[in-house]
């Protein structure tokens, strides 16, 4: 059952019990998001501490997908280098618009490579990436801040 | 709900259309549940297309050889039989692209009408002014009065709705008043399924002198309707939802407001004079038809037009009535359902409903849900249906909506129920 | 002109195109030269159209089930190949219902302007602001422009004439100045056949800071043409006229131009989030196009941009140019013919000189004439041709208009030349 | 050949030698018509006296049918009731907008039943009705103006 790739266990998991959830102080900047379709939306908060990512909080409602690629992302940047963050968010859009045809490295991201079966239907792909475009405009708008 | 002589033949329907022999996921049946967003078209509607294209096919109203006059021809004609279906005159049909550049063809010449001659003067809009709609409107009908609103700085209000997704006409008097210019509103909701009460608003409107115009989408493709006997200024509906092609909607107006109304898009083939400096416009219909028109696509809607009537529209109402029926008592006997819109009263009946019904599954994003029905090959509607502010009055981000059309049957019904006790097995959410 | 490897193979080329097969008139063989009106569509293009409705169709950009995913890919994969054809970026494509309605679409955003926001302020006018056009428009692209001066208090400009139908462009430096806010101008001329200098008309525009509006609806039928080479602004044209479906346009917008320009029509898939009160906006196609789309219309463009990349534009152009040649040629050789727009030289040549050829014939009405061309099978264009103000200027009342497209030949030119001939022997003209 | 049917030799003769064409005065009211796809034009005028068309003058650009269906026109009317003259404008009508199917009556329609042949080409039954439908407006106009 192909549903069952796209719906991995990890997902569910994330989806149930979301990491890093709810909104918290102190935060450099925040991005809303919303999915025009289906009316998701994510508001999450970032904070920076020189070049790393010091905290991601967040707050939203939407689909599995969408809540548990969120609760995946501040797994994987929460600590992280702004720059290597970017990397693995370049890499999760690559697997989610590569329509199931990109093979993920866990490495880079780790959790994050359940999402590959997302990437066969072009309708989630956006849910997939609601919250990670809000971390990018979030970093993007801290970092116009800071400097 | 009149009794038709004999049910659909649902079969016959099917074997016209070649997609619903496909399968979808893995082999599966297609159940196309999603008719309220586009209708799947039948042969008759395809071969009529490339009928016009592969003998007549010629610019209309423009040449003088034998092509352009057939071509003219089939193009009046259709738009004839067409304003037929809706009890309307020929030249009280406007065509298209679509529903909503028919609502905001009226809303962009209401707005022109303030920099037009003196016989516009009743489409003039301004401070003070009100424009009325409802808070069940797809966003085709609100976001162009928004707009007028906007430009104009008349002041946009609006209709509530029950919990149990009706008008809240209490507030009827004390909405639509001497202010009110407009009052925009839905035939039937593509949410809800409900059909609203068009008589009551429309009296309501006439007494203050403002001017209906009415959402018809979701109605004309479903049951028989007359805009004369409704007795409404302006209707817009779409052919894509009625077995026709895309890129074709209608407008209906009363003559005597087509012909004094400012024209919108202009260019070729609706002027009547044309100097650089200025140019005068052709009456109605042409001055609303600029460019060359959508013609193959208007004989199609017409073929699409005799195939329902040959159906007869009494007896579609009937047989989306009774899947209706089916899949609200089936929807009521899952636990964690909560169905928006209208539901089965104590004998099992529901009144003033059409086939749309949309619904949340407790602990299942309807997103989710979708994702589940499809991989059963069960094609639903999943989000807020271009009606956001409703599924905010609703308190529900978004919803599964399962709509229901000719070539649908029991089977489906049926397909549809097991495939959403099959999504809450899949989350394990009871 | 470049020399393309081989001729066209018109016999192939007609064999695909089911109507000229067609007799008129009494059996006579159909000659058409009235695709400067309306083309002729191949079986290609109608069965790229109806493979799409009975295996793909559904509502685009709106399920998550697997037919919406489908039709959404087909849709957007039409826009990319068809944006490839004009040398655009998908995201730089905006399908409209007509080059008329593509036209209208900016100059209703410019006027929107004014009650946007201040990123839309590049496009508001106002007075003392002006808009220059050609004396040799279209309707389509002069119209528009008089209603949108009208609105706003802006003035109207225009570029005149020159005998042989030619713009004066030694008017460029005077007529468009700093005042100026936007030129809108045609590639090709659909009576006079004259291609305009694009470049020196962008040059100055940009100098002045002027937007720049092409109307291509004659040139990308009929030769390669790329958007951001030209450098023009925005560029609409026409399905229709290039061997696609009725009811689909296409306008070209610079994308930064784009992403600021308010909205026109509004309602579902062009919004980002909408409330009662207020509404927000998606970004560009998305912005532009309101309600269902023209779904299966643009993939079945998408099949004739392929149908004409297979062929290649050069070579179209180059067999357009021998057939215009051949026109002009027997046309000079009969006498009281006046050929509206540019002629042969000394050498038998015309350089910047598209395939329409219009004409009167002394002392014969151009709708008798084209009255008894039809007689013989021979269909062309009588009237204006939507360019009023261009016969106006050249001091005919209308004019007889021959145009050619892939399907035409040599043949189709000596047939017509015979039936000028006869036409001047029916009414005893010569 | 079909041809010859629309073009009868009355309509030609009418068409070379117009009758009661020119502008003239006394007039109690004008029309001007035009046919917006082809551009062509009719200025039209009338002198009711009493009840009666005591001249119909008229000047126009167009083709041969517009042109000769004016002149007749002017035989027609001129010197008759204003009631007769309506009675044959309805005749006219009906005789072009019949798609070849309609019978003419000669004691009605005289000259004008050569037109029978043009109601066969729908887009030249404007043509054939441009100068009577400049009449019909002139003789409301003159008729608000005597009442
Ligand atoms: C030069 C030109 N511009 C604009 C148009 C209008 O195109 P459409 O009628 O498809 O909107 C046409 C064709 O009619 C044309 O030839
Ligand atoms: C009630 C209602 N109104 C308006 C529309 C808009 O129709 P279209 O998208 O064809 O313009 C729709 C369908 O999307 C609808 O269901």
């Amino acid at each position: 059952m192909q549903l069952q790739q796209m719906y991995q266990e990890i997902i569910l998991d994330h989806y149930k019990n979301p990491h890093g959830r709810g909104l918290r102080d102190p935060f450099d900047a925040e991005s809303f998001q919303v999915n025009p379709t289906c009316g998701d939306e994510v508001t999450l908060r970032v904070k920076l501490d020189g070049a790393t990512v010091a905290d991601v909080s967040y707050e939203g409602q939407g689909c599995s997908i969408s809540q548990a690629s969120t609760s995946v992302l501040t797994d994987l940047v929460v600590g992280k280098p702004v720059a290597e963050a970017f990397t693995k968010l370049d890499a999760f859009v690559e697997l989610m618009q590569g329509r199931g045809k990109v093979e993920p490295d866990e490495d880079v991201l780790e959790d994050g490579i359940a999402f590959a079966g997302v990437a066969k239907y072009p309708a989630r792909v956006k849910c997939a990436l609601l919250g990670w475009m809000a971390f990018k405009d979030a970093v993007a708008r801290a970092e116009g801040v800071t400097t | 709900m009149t009794t038709a002589t004999s049910p659909l033949d649902v079969d016959a329907v099917r074997a016209d259309f070649a997609i619903l022999g496909r399968t979808v996921r893995d082999g599966k049946r297609l159940v196309y549940l999603d008719s309220g967003a586009t209708s799947q078209r039948p042969r008759q509607v395809l071969d009529a297309e490339r009928a016009f294209l592969e003998q007549h096919n010629s610019a209309v109203h423009r040449g003088a050889h034998q092509l352009a006059e057939e071509a003219t021809d089939a193009y009046e004609d259709a738009r004839a039989r067409i304003a037929a279906f809706v009890g309307a005159e020929p030249g009280e049909l406007v065509f298209t692209k679509n529903a909503t550049e028919g609502i905001n063809l009226v809303a962009y010449a209401m707005g022109n009408a303030a920099s037009s001659g003196p016989e516009a003067a009743r489409f003039v809009l301004g401070p003070g002014d009100e424009i009325v709609v409802t808070e069940m409107e797809h966003h085709a009908n609100l976001v162009p009065w928004q707009q007028l609103a906007q430009r104009t700085g008349a002041t946009l209000r609006w209709f509530g709705v029950t919990d149990d997704g009706r008008l809240n006409l209490s507030e009827l008097d004390s909405l639509v008043t001497e202010r009110t210019k407009v009052v925009a509103f839905t035939h039937q909701s593509n949410v809800l399924g409900t059909v609203n009460p068009v008589d009551a608003l429309v009296a309501r409107a006439r007494a203050v002198g403002a001017l209906t115009v009415l959402d018809a989408c979701q109605s004309v493709p479903h049951s028989a309707v007359d805009f004369p006997a409704l007795g409404v200024d302006f209707a817009v509906f779409s052919s894509h939802k009625m077995l026709g092609p895309y890129g074709l909607g209608v407008l209906y107006g009363r003559r005597e407001l087509l012909e004094t109304m400012p024209p919108f898009l202009t260019g070729g083939s609706m002027i009547e004079m044309v100097e650089m400096a200025k140019s005068t416009f052709a009456p109605p219909p042409q001055r609303f038809e600029a460019g060359t028109p959508m013609t193959s696509q208007a004989v199609a809607l017409a073929a699409a037009v005799d195939y329902l009537s040959v159906l007869g529209m009494d007896r579609v109402a009937e047989h989306e009535h009774e899947l209706t029926v089916a899949t609200l008592r089936g929807l009521a006997e899952i636990p964690g359902i909560r169905v928006l819109g209208p539901t089965l009263d104590a004998t099992g009946e529901v009144a003033a409903r059409g086939g749309a019904v949309s619904f949340v599954v407790e602990g299942i994003h309807p997103h989710d849900a979708g994702q589940v029905l499809d991989d059963q090959g069960i094609a639903v509607r999943v989000g807020h249906h271009c009606a956001w502010p409703l599924h905010r009055r609703l308190r529900v981000p978004a919803s599964v909506r399962a709509s229901f059309y000719i070539y649908n049957d029991l089977a489906d019904v049926d397909a549809f129920l097991a495939g959403v006790r099959a999504t809450q097995a899949f989350f394990g959410a009871v």
